[in-house]
C-alpha cells in the first residue's frame, strides 16, 4: 500500500470554524499523524461530541461518528468493545468531555481501553457562544460572561490519573508537528491516553490567547532533559508519582506541555475480556457469526442445563 | 384433586431467608410430579430482614397466575401469618415455627407502620390479640388445619442422624417447612428430595442436609398430622422440561437471537437478566452448527457500563459496528436513554432496548409491579422519534419477541422498546423444548450494501422503502451524524434535505407496520365471537386468561384482546375488534389506564371500563375475575383492585 | 403605503456579519417611525461564514409572521444573492455590494453541496450562469430596482469625513447597506440615526461613525437611485414602546413573576433567555414596592450546571429549600430531564422547566425551527408522571405563561413544563407597557403549613384537593423521597398507601384541570361561528392568525382553535368546538402531526386534514394562506409546506 | 437550648440493613457528630442517591432527601444554593457518586460549596444485589459476581483533589469516634469535603471484609506524628503537595485514614455569588421576597430599559 499523504485525510466539507481557530492546528496535526501511521480510512473511526470541535469528524477522511454532547466516550468504547481492531479516537471540547461528560471521562480510565482522547481545551464553550468551561480558571471574565467566573477550574491531567489513564500528556495546538507526534503515540499506546490540547478560541477566549499561552508554555523535556514519564513497576511509581503529580499541579505564569505520565504495566480491556470470555479477540461481536443460513445457532436446551427439570 | 388439580401454596418470611430457594424447590417438586406450575415471588427492595412471599399455582394445564386465597401457606416467620392469615382458604392448611407463635406483631420491627395500622384495627374488629398464637388459634376455629412444626427440635433430630451440629444444618428450615406442605398435599418424599438434588445440583452436601432434612419434617407430619391423600401424576411425566424466570428466558431468547453484545446499568428487576446471560456468556452451539462453523463455543458480551446514558451509548457504538446489540433496564434507566434512544432515530441505529417495567414513578418500589411505561415508551426521545415499541404478556412471548425485536432493529435500523416486566421479570414458569423453538424466529439482519460496489457508500441513501444498505464501521467510509444530515451522513441545514430525511424515518416505522404480519402484532383470545371484549397489554394477559375461564363456566363469554405492537400501531385490526363489541373492558396496572389512551389515540374509540390496580402486586385471577364481573354485571366504569399483601 | 403598510424586508450575510445588529437596527428604526414590527432572525448552528438572515416585516397593527416574497433583499454577500434571488416580489429592490458580482457559486465554500445543487439547477433551468452578476441582471430584467452599492468607496468616504482610516469603520458596511434599504422605503435619515442611537447605547464612537456611514449611504442612494416616497408616521408615535425577543421576554415574565433561582445548562435556543436574566440578576424593583421593602434592588440567581441532569436535580433541591425556581433547556435537555421530571413528579416538587424546541430529532439543527417535543412532553418521565404542560403562541403569551407557570408549580405542588420555541426565541415583537402588565397575575404560593402547629409535620397530607401543606426546608422536620412515601415522606411498600398515593398525584393533576380556567388553556380566534376550524398550538399561531385575515379579504370565514394548555388537557371545550366545525384543519411543524394525536386521545376528534412543514425554518403567512385554500378549495389531506431558504 | 445526645437523631423506622454491616457505624458516626454540633434537627439536610446506603436519611432526624441513583449533589447543591444556612450533607454510596454520580462529584468541586460527601465504600452495588462498583479492584471476585471485575479501580482522594476539593480525608466505618471527629470537620469546613469511609459489606463483599480492612488500616498521623494536611499558601501547596499526593495514592497492604488535605484559602461558592450578586447572602433564593400582598415586585419596564425604544 502507498504511503499516505495528510491530505489523503481532507474531505469536501467546508471547515466552519473561525479564522485563527485553534481547531485548525489540531485537525491537520491529526490528519498528519494518521498519515504518517498509513491508517486506512475505513480502519479508523473519530468520534465526537457536540461544540465547535466536535465538528471534526466530517472534516477527516475516515469513517465517523458525530454523536451526544457529552456522550462520545461511550459511544467510542462501544465500537471498541464490538471491534477490538477499529482504531478509535475521540475528539471533543472541554465541555463535552470534562462538564457533561465527565462521568464517561471518569470511567473510560477504570477501562484502559486504547481510545485515545483528544482533549480540544479551549476553557470555553465555543458553540454556545462562550459560557465558562470546567478548565476555565476562577474569576476569569472573557468578553462573552456578564461576570467572572465563579467556578473554579478543574485540573484534566490529574482528573485523568485519578481515574486510572495510562498515557497522559498535555500539547498546544498551534504545535502542530509535536501534537501530531503526540497523537501517534496516544494511538499506538495501549491503553486509555488523554492528550489536554490547549486550543486557542480567538472568538470567545480573549482571556488565554495564542499571546497568553506562548508567554507561558514550555516542554516538560526541554525544562529537564531527564525527564522520564515512562513507569515499569510498582517502585517506579513510588518513585516517580510525586513528581509527575506536582508536574501536572503546575499551571501559571509557567504551563507544562509534553508526556506526563505512561504506564504500561496496566492490562487493555480487550485482553482483560479474553480471560473472561476466551475467544473474543477472535471472535469480537461485531465479527462473531450469529447464524447459518438465517438459522439461529443454539437452542436454549442446549446451554441452559441449569433450567432444566426432569420429570 | 385428580381432574381439576389447582393448588396455589404460599411460602412467607423475612428477605434473604431462603424464600427463593424454597419457591424454586415447591415448583420443581411439582413439575417432577409431572404438573404445570406457575411461581410469582414478591418482596422488598431490601436485602435482608423485610417480607417477601413466593405463591405457587400448579395445574395440569400451564397456570398463568397466581390466585388467594391459598391452599396452604407456610409462615416462616410471625410477620408472614400476620400478613397473610386472611389469604388462606377455609380446608387449607398453615405451617409454621411453634417457637415464633408468642410473637406480638408490635414488635416486629420490619413490619411498616401503615401495615401494622391496618391489620391491627382488622384483627381488633375480629377481637383477636395481635399475637401469632392467638391468630392461629383463630384459624383454627375456621377449620383452617394449623400445623405447628418444632424446628429447632427437627434440627437437633436432623443434625444427630447426620451426626453433625445443629448450626451446620441450620439453613434447612425452609426445606423441612415446604417439605411439611407437600406432604400434606400428597406428594411422597422422593419427589421432594429429587427436587432438592435439582436446586442444589452439584452441592453434594447441602443436598445430603436436605434431604435428611426433608426426611425428618416428612416423618414428623406424617406421624403427628397424617400426610394428603396421594396426588396423581401430571400429564408431563417422563419429559425433559425447563423452568424459568422472565428474566432468564429473555436471556435466552437473546442468545438465540444472535446477541453478542449487551450493555447494562444495574437496576432492578433487569439486572437479573444480564446477570443470566453473563452466566452463560460462553456459550455451546447446537451440534449441526458447531460442526458447520468449527467452533464448540461461541460468546456474548455482557458489559457493565457506568450508567445508563453510558449503557445505551455504549450499545449504539456496538451496534454501528456491526455488533447485534442489545441493553436492558428499567424505568429510571429508561428515562436516562431518552436522549440516546432520539440518537439512534436519527442515526438510525439498530438496537434493543429491554425495559423491565416496575412501580414508578420515579425510583417508586424498584421490585414491585406496574406496567407504567408505555406511553412514556412510545413518546420516548425528544423531536419526533417514531420507533418500534412491543410488549410481551408472558414468559414464551417475551422468549420469541426478544428474537423478533433483534431482528426488527436491523431490518429497519431503528432503536426497538421491549417492554416486559417484573411480573413476568420475577415469575416461573414449565415449559418444553418445544416451546422455545428459535428456529422459529429466523435471523434477519437486513439490506446490507454489497462492499465491491465502487461508487461512495451513502450511508443515509433514499431507498423505495426507506431502509438504506448498511455496514458496518471499518469496510467503508462513511459518516454517521446526530445532527440533520444527508445521505451520506454529513450534516446539513439544506431545508429540503431535512424534509426528505424526516419523512424517510417516519415512513420507514410507517412501513415496518405494514410490513410486520397482524399476528406478530395482536392476539385475540377466548371466544371469538364474544360480544364483550376485554383488552390488555403485557402481563396482565395470564391472570385475565384464567379468569376468562371461570368466567366461562359460569356462561359468560369473553373475549381478549392483547396489543403487543405498541408503535406502529396496529390501528385498523384494533378498531374493528373494538367496533364490533358491545362492551369492551381495560385492564392495565397503571394509574392512567395508557393503553385506553393510546387506542384512542390511534383509533378513536374510547374505552369507558376500566380495571386498574396500582399496589404494586401482581394482578391475581381471582380478583380480576371478580371485577370483570362486577363490571359486567354491575356496568361499573372504573374498578381499582387491591388484593395481595 | 399609507393606509395598508405592509413591509416586508430581509437581510441576509455570512453569520457573525452583523446580520443580528442590522436586523436590529431595522426593527428599532420602524418602531421610531410608529410602526408594529416583527423581525425574525434565520441562522445556521455556527459561529461565523455560514449564512444567515433576517426578516422584518412592519405594519401598523402588529404582525405576528415575515412572508415571502420581500420588498426589499439586503445582501451583505453573494451567498444571499443565490439562496434569496427568488424570494424577491416584482417592483421591489434589491442591494448589494458591487464587489461582488463576479462571485461563482460555486466557489462559496460554506454554501452546503445540496442547496448548490438545487439551486444550481434552478438557475440553469432560468438559462442563468451561476454567477452573482448574472442573477442581478435576471432580477433587473424582472422589474427589480437593483441598487450597487460601492461599499469601499463608500467607507473611504466615510472615513475621510470622520477624519480616520478605512479598517477603522468596516464594521459600519450593514449601517449602510439597511440606510440605503430604508432610504429606498422612504425613511428619514434622522429616523435610522435615532435608531443606531438606541442600538449602540452609550458607545459615542461607534455610534458616530455608523451615523456618518449611514449618512454618506443615504446621500449616495439618493443620488444614484432616488430615494423612495416619504412614509407617513405609523400609529405609535410619540410612546415609550420596547422591543424583545421570546427569549428576553420569558426572562422578564419570570423575574416579574418571583423567580429566585434559575438553573441552566446553556442550549440554543434557550441559553439567551438564562443569559439575559442573568445581566438583570440585581435589578430594580418598581417604586412602591422598594419603599415598603425598603430596598431598591434584589437579586435572582442564575446558576450554570454541569449538565441538564444536574439543572433539573438543582432546581429540585432548590424548590425544596423554598426558592422559586425554573430550569431552561430544549430538547436534548429535556430527553435528559426525564428522570428528574418524574422525581419532581413523585415528590411533589414545584419547579418550572421551560423548554425552548428547536429542529429534532437529536441534536439535528439547533438553531432551526421545531415544535417536536409535545408528546414527549407531555409523557416525559417513566412510570405515570402526570404534570402541566402549557404552551405559548406568542411573545406576549409566553411572558404571562411564564408567571402562570410559576404559580401553577407552587400552587399544585408539580413540575410543570412550558413549551416555547426556536421561533419565539429569536424573534422581535414590539410592545406597550401595558402589554406585560405584571400586575395581572397576582403571586400565588398555594398553601403552606401553618409552622405553628404543634403535631409532627407530614409533607404529603392527604387533603380534600390532594394537596398538601408545603413548608420550607430549615422550618420543620420532614422527609421528602423518590420513593413511595406514607404521608411523613418516609418510604413504605404498603401496597394500600402505595395506591393512596399515585392516586393523589393523578387527582391533584386532575383536579388543577378543572380549577385552572378554560381562558388559560385555549384561545379561540377568527370568526367564532366559522364552519372552518384551523387547530393549532404555540407559535404557529402568528402566521396562521396573519393568513386568515387574508382568506378573510376573500371572503373565506375562518376561526383558530389554539391550545395552550396540553396537559390536563381540555377535552370537553375542544371537543365541542371541533364537533361544531365542518372542516377542521391542524397546522404544525413537526412529522407525526402531534397535536392532532394529543387530540384524538384525549376527545376521539379525528383531524383529517393537515398541514405541517419540516424544514427547520419558521412558517411563514404566504405559505400557511396557501396551504389552508389548497386544503379548502381542493380537499387536500396533508399539505407539507417547505418555503424559506 | 439544651445540648443534644445522639440518640435525639434516631427515628422509629426500622433500619433495613444487613447484621454488621458498615453502615451502622456510619450512621451512628453521623449521629453522634450532630449531637455534639447540637444542630437543631430541622436546619439540617441530609441527601442520599439510591443504594443500600442512601436509606440512611430514614434514620435520622433530621430534615432529609431520598433522592434519585446519582443525582443526590445536585439536589444539595440546589439546597444550598437557595439557603446557604441550611447545613447540607450528602452521604451516598460509591457506586452512586462515582459511578453514575461521577460527573456531579466532579463539578461539586469546582464550587467549593459547604457540602460533606460521606462517601460509603463499600466497593459494591449492594442494594442491586453485589456488582462491581467503581472502587472494586481490578480482577477482585466478590462471591455475587460471575467472574472477576475487569474494570481497575479509582481513586477517590486524588479524584476529588482534582476535581478542587479542600477537605478530603479517609475513614474506617467501624471506628466510629474517629469517623465522627472527621464528620465534625467536614460540616464544619467552609468548603466541599470528602470523607471516603471504607464500610464493610458482609453479604456481598466477602473480600474487603472487617479483617481485611483492619490488617491494613493506619492512621496518617500515627505514622508520621508531624503529619500536616493543611495547606494556607501557595508556597505551602508546592511543599507538601507532593507527599499529600504521594499519600493519596497509598492503596494496597497499608491503607492510610485520616485527613490528607485541607486548603482553606479557597473561596467558598457562597461568599464568590456575594461579589457577583450582592445582597445573596442577606437574600438567599429561599428567602428573599417575591410579592406584597400578592403583588409582583417589578414591571418590565422598570428594570429592562436595554429593550426600551421611545417612538
Ligand atoms: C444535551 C445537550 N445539552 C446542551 C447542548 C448544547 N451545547 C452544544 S455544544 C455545547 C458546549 C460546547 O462546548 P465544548 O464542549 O467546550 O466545545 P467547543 O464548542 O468549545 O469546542 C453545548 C452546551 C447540547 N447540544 N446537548
Ligand atoms: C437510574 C437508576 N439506575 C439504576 C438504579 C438501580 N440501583 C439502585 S441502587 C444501585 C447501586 C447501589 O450501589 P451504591 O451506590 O454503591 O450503594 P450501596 O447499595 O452499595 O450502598 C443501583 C444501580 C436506580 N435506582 N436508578
Ligand atoms: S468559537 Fe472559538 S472554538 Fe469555536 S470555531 Fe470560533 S474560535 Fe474556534
Ligand atoms: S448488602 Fe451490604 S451494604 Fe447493603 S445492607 Fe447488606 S451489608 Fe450493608
Ligand atoms: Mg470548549
Ligand atoms: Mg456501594
Amino acid at each position: 500500500m502507498m504511503a499516505r499523504n495528510w491530505s489523503d485525510y481532507k474531505t469536501s466539507s467546508w471547515v466552519q470554524w473561525c479564522p485563527a481557530c485553534g481547531n485548525f492546528g489540531i485537525l491537520l496535526a491529526l490528519q498528519k499523524a494518521l498519515a504518517e501511521l498509513n491508517l486506512p480510512s475505513e480502519k479508523v473511526s473519530i468520534v465526537s461530541g457536540i461544540g465547535c470541535s466536535s465538528r471534526i469528524p466530517y472534516y477527516v477522511k475516515t469513517s465517523n461518528i458525530h454523536t451526544l454532547h457529552g456522550r462520545p466516550i461511550p459511544v467510542a468504547e462501544g465500537i471498541k468493545l464490538a471491534n477490538p481492531e477499529q482504531t478509535v479516537i475521540v475528539a471533543s471540547g472541554d465541555g463535552d468531555l470534562l462538564g457533561i461528560g465527565a462521568g464517561h471521562f471518569v470511567a473510560l480510565g477504570r477501562r484502559n481501553m486504547q481510545i485515545p482522547i483528544l482533549l480540544h481545551d479551549n476553557a470555553v464553550y465555543g458553540l454556545t457562544k462562550g459560557q465558562a468551561a470546567p478548565t476555565l480558571p476562577l474569576w476569569v471574565k472573557t468578553k462573552a460572561l456578564d461576570s467572572p467566573n465563579i467556578q473554579s477550574q478543574i485540573n484534566p491531567l490529574l482528573l485523568a490519573f485519578a481515574s486510572g489513564y495510562t498515557f497522559i500528556a498535555r500539547a498546544y495546538a498551534y504545535h502542530v508537528d509535536q501534537l501530531k507526534d503526540l497523537i501517534k503515540a496516544a494511538i499506538n499506546h495501549k491503553g486509555t491516553s488523554l492528550i489536554d490540547i490547549l486550543q486557542p478560541c480567538p472568538t470567545y477566549n480573549d482571556i488565554m490567547t495564542k499571546e497568553w499561552y506562548e508567554k507561558r508554555i514550555y516542554y516538560l523535556t526541554t525544562e529537564d532533559s531527564s525527564w522520564d514519564p515512562m513507569i515499569s513497576s510498582p517502585e517506579d511509581f513510588d518513585a516517580k508519582a510525586p513528581k509527575i503529580l506536582s508536574k501536572m499541579t503546575e499551571w501559571g505564569d509557567k504551563i507544562p506541555l509534553g508526556v506526563f505520565y505512561i504506564n504500561m504495566s496496566t492490562e487493555p480491556l480487550d485482553t482483560r475480556i479474553e480471560k473472561i470470555l476466551p475467544g473474543y479477540l477472535q471472535y469480537p461481536p461485531a465479527k462473531r457469526p450469529i447464524e447459518i443460513k438465517s438459522k439461529p445457532l443454539v437452542h436454549p436446551f442446549t446451554e441452559f442445563k441449569d433450567r432444566i427439570v426432569q420429570t | 384433586m385428580t381432574d381439576e388439580v389447582d393448588i396455589s401454596v404460599m411460602i412467607g418470611g423475612p428477605q434473604g431467608g431462603g424464600i427463593e430457594s424454597s419457591g424454586q424447590m415447591l415448583v420443581r417438586t411439582f413439575m417432577i410430579k409431572g404438573y404445570d406450575v406457575f411461581g410469582i415471588r414478591e418482596y422488598h427492595s431490601n436485602i435482608m430482614g423485610a417480607h417477601s412471599y413466593y405463591n405457587v399455582r400448579v395445574k395440569k394445564t400451564r397456570p398463568r397466575s397466581v390466585r388467594l386465597p391459598v391452599d396452604g401457606l407456610i409462615a416462616l416467620d410471625a410477620e408472614t401469618i400476620f400478613t397473610h392469615y386472611n389469604e388462606i382458604a377455609p380446608n387449607s392448611f398453615i405451617i409454621y415455627d411453634v417457637d415464633i407463635l408468642n410473637t406480638n406483631m408490635e414488635k416486629i420491627a420490619p413490619m411498616e407502620p401503615e401495615v401494622k395500622e391496618r391489620i391491627g384495627s382488622e384483627l381488633k374488629k375480629l377481637g383477636i390479640e395481635p399475637i401469632a398464637s392467638e391468630v392461629i388459634k383463630y384459624l383454627s376455629n375456621n377449620g383452617i388445619k394449623t400445623v405447628g412444626l418444632p424446628l429447632k427440635n427437627l434440627l437437633k433430630t436432623t443434625a444427630e442422624k447426620l451426626k453433625t451440629n445443629v448450626v451446620s444444618v441450620a439453613k434447612t428450615v425452609n426445606t423441612m417447612s415446604i417439605t411439611a406442605a407437600v406432604a400434606l398435599l400428597g406428594i411422597d418424599v422422593e419427589t421432594i428430595e429429587k427436587s432438592i438434588n435439582y436446586y442444589f445440583y452439584g452441592k453434594k452436601s447441602i443436598i445430603d442436609s436436605n434431604v435428611m432434612a426433608a426426611k425428618v419434617a416428612y416423618d414428623f407430619v406424617k406421624d403427628n398430622f397424617g400426610i394428603g391423600k396421594p396426588i396423581d401424576d401430571g400429564p408431563n411425566k417422563n419429559r425433559t422440561r425447563m423452568v424459568a424466570t422472565g428474566n432468564d428466558i429473555v436471556a435466552m431468547g437473546k442468545l438465540a437471537g444472535g446477541l453478542t453484545l449487551e450493555t447494562y446499568y444495574p437496576i432492578t428487576p433487569s439486572q437479573d437478566e444480564a446477570f443470566y446471560l453473563g452466566e452463560h456468556r460462553h456459550f455451546k452451539l447446537d451440534e449441526w452448527a458447531a460442526k458447520e462453523l468449527g467452533v464448540d463455543k461461541l460468546g456474548v458480551l455482557v458489559f457493565q457500563a457506568e450508567d445508563e446514558l453510558g449503557a445505551l451509548n455504549m450499545a449504539i457504538g456496538g451496534a454501528l459496528a456491526g455488533a447485534r446489540t442489545a441493553t436492558t433496564t428499567s424505568g429510571p434507566g429508561l428515562s436516562l436513554m431518552n436522549e440516546a434512544i432520539s440518537f439512534a432515530v436519527m442515526a438510525e441505529v439498530p438496537v434493543v432496548i429491554t425495559v423491565w417495567m416496575r412501580a414508578g414513578p420515579s425510583t417508586g418500589e424498584a421490585t414491585r409491579q406496574g406496567q407504567q411505561d408505555l406511553l412514556h415508551s412510545v413518546f420516548a426521545g425528544h423531536g419526533d422519534a417514531p420507533k418500534i415499541v412491543i410488549a410481551s404478556g408472558d414468559h414464551i412471548e417475551a422468549y420469541y419477541d426478544a428474537m423478533k425485536a433483534l431482528n426488527w432493529a436491523e431490518k429497519y435500523q431503528t432503536p426497538v422498546i421491549h417492554l416486559v416486566d417484573k411480573y413476568i421479570a420475577s415469575s416461573m414458569m414449565s415449559f418444553d423444548r418445544e416451546d422455545v423453538d428459535p428456529q422459529l424466529i429466523p435471523i434477519d439482519r437486513g439490506k446490507y450494501y454489497n462492499e465491491n460496489q465502487n461508487e461512495d457508500y451513502k450511508r443515509y441513501e433514499i431507498t423505495d422503502d426507506y431502509v438504506s444498505p448498511r455496514m458496518p464501521l471499518g469496510k467503508k467510509l462513511m459518516w454517521v451524524s446526530s445532527l440533520t444530515h444527508n445521505e451520506y451522513g454529513i450534516v446539513t441545514e439544506d431545508p429540503i434535505t431535512r424534509e426528505k430525511m424526516l419523512l424517510k424515518i417516519a415512513k420507514k416505522i410507517e412501513n415496518a407496520g405494514r410490513e410486520i404480519p397482524i399476528n406478530d402484532k395482536v392476539s385475540l383470545y377466548g371466544d371469538q365471537d364474544a360480544k364483550i371484549t376485554i383488552v390488555t397489554w403485557g402481563s396482565a394477559k395470564g391472570p385475565i386468561l384464567d379468569a376468562m375461564e371461570l368466567l366461562k363456566k359460569e356462561g359468560i363469554s369473553t373475549r381478549l384482546l392483547q396489543i403487543r405492537m405498541m408503535s406502529p400501531f396496529p390501528s385498523e385490526y384494533v378498531a374493528n375488534i373494538l367496533n364490533s363489541s358491545e362492551l369492551v373492558i381495560d385492564v392495565e396496572a397503571n394509574v392512567l389506564s395508557q393503553l385506553a389512551m393510546l387506542i384512542r389515540m390511534n383509533t378513536g374509540y374510547e374505552v369507558k371500563k376500566k380495571i386498574i390496580k396500582l399496589t404494586g402486586r401482581s394482578i391475581m385471577e381471582h380478583e380480576i375475575y371478580r371485577a370483570l364481573k362486577s363490571v359486567i354485571q354491575n356496568n361499573q366504569d372504573l374498578v381499582v383492585i387491591s388484593d395481595g399483601a
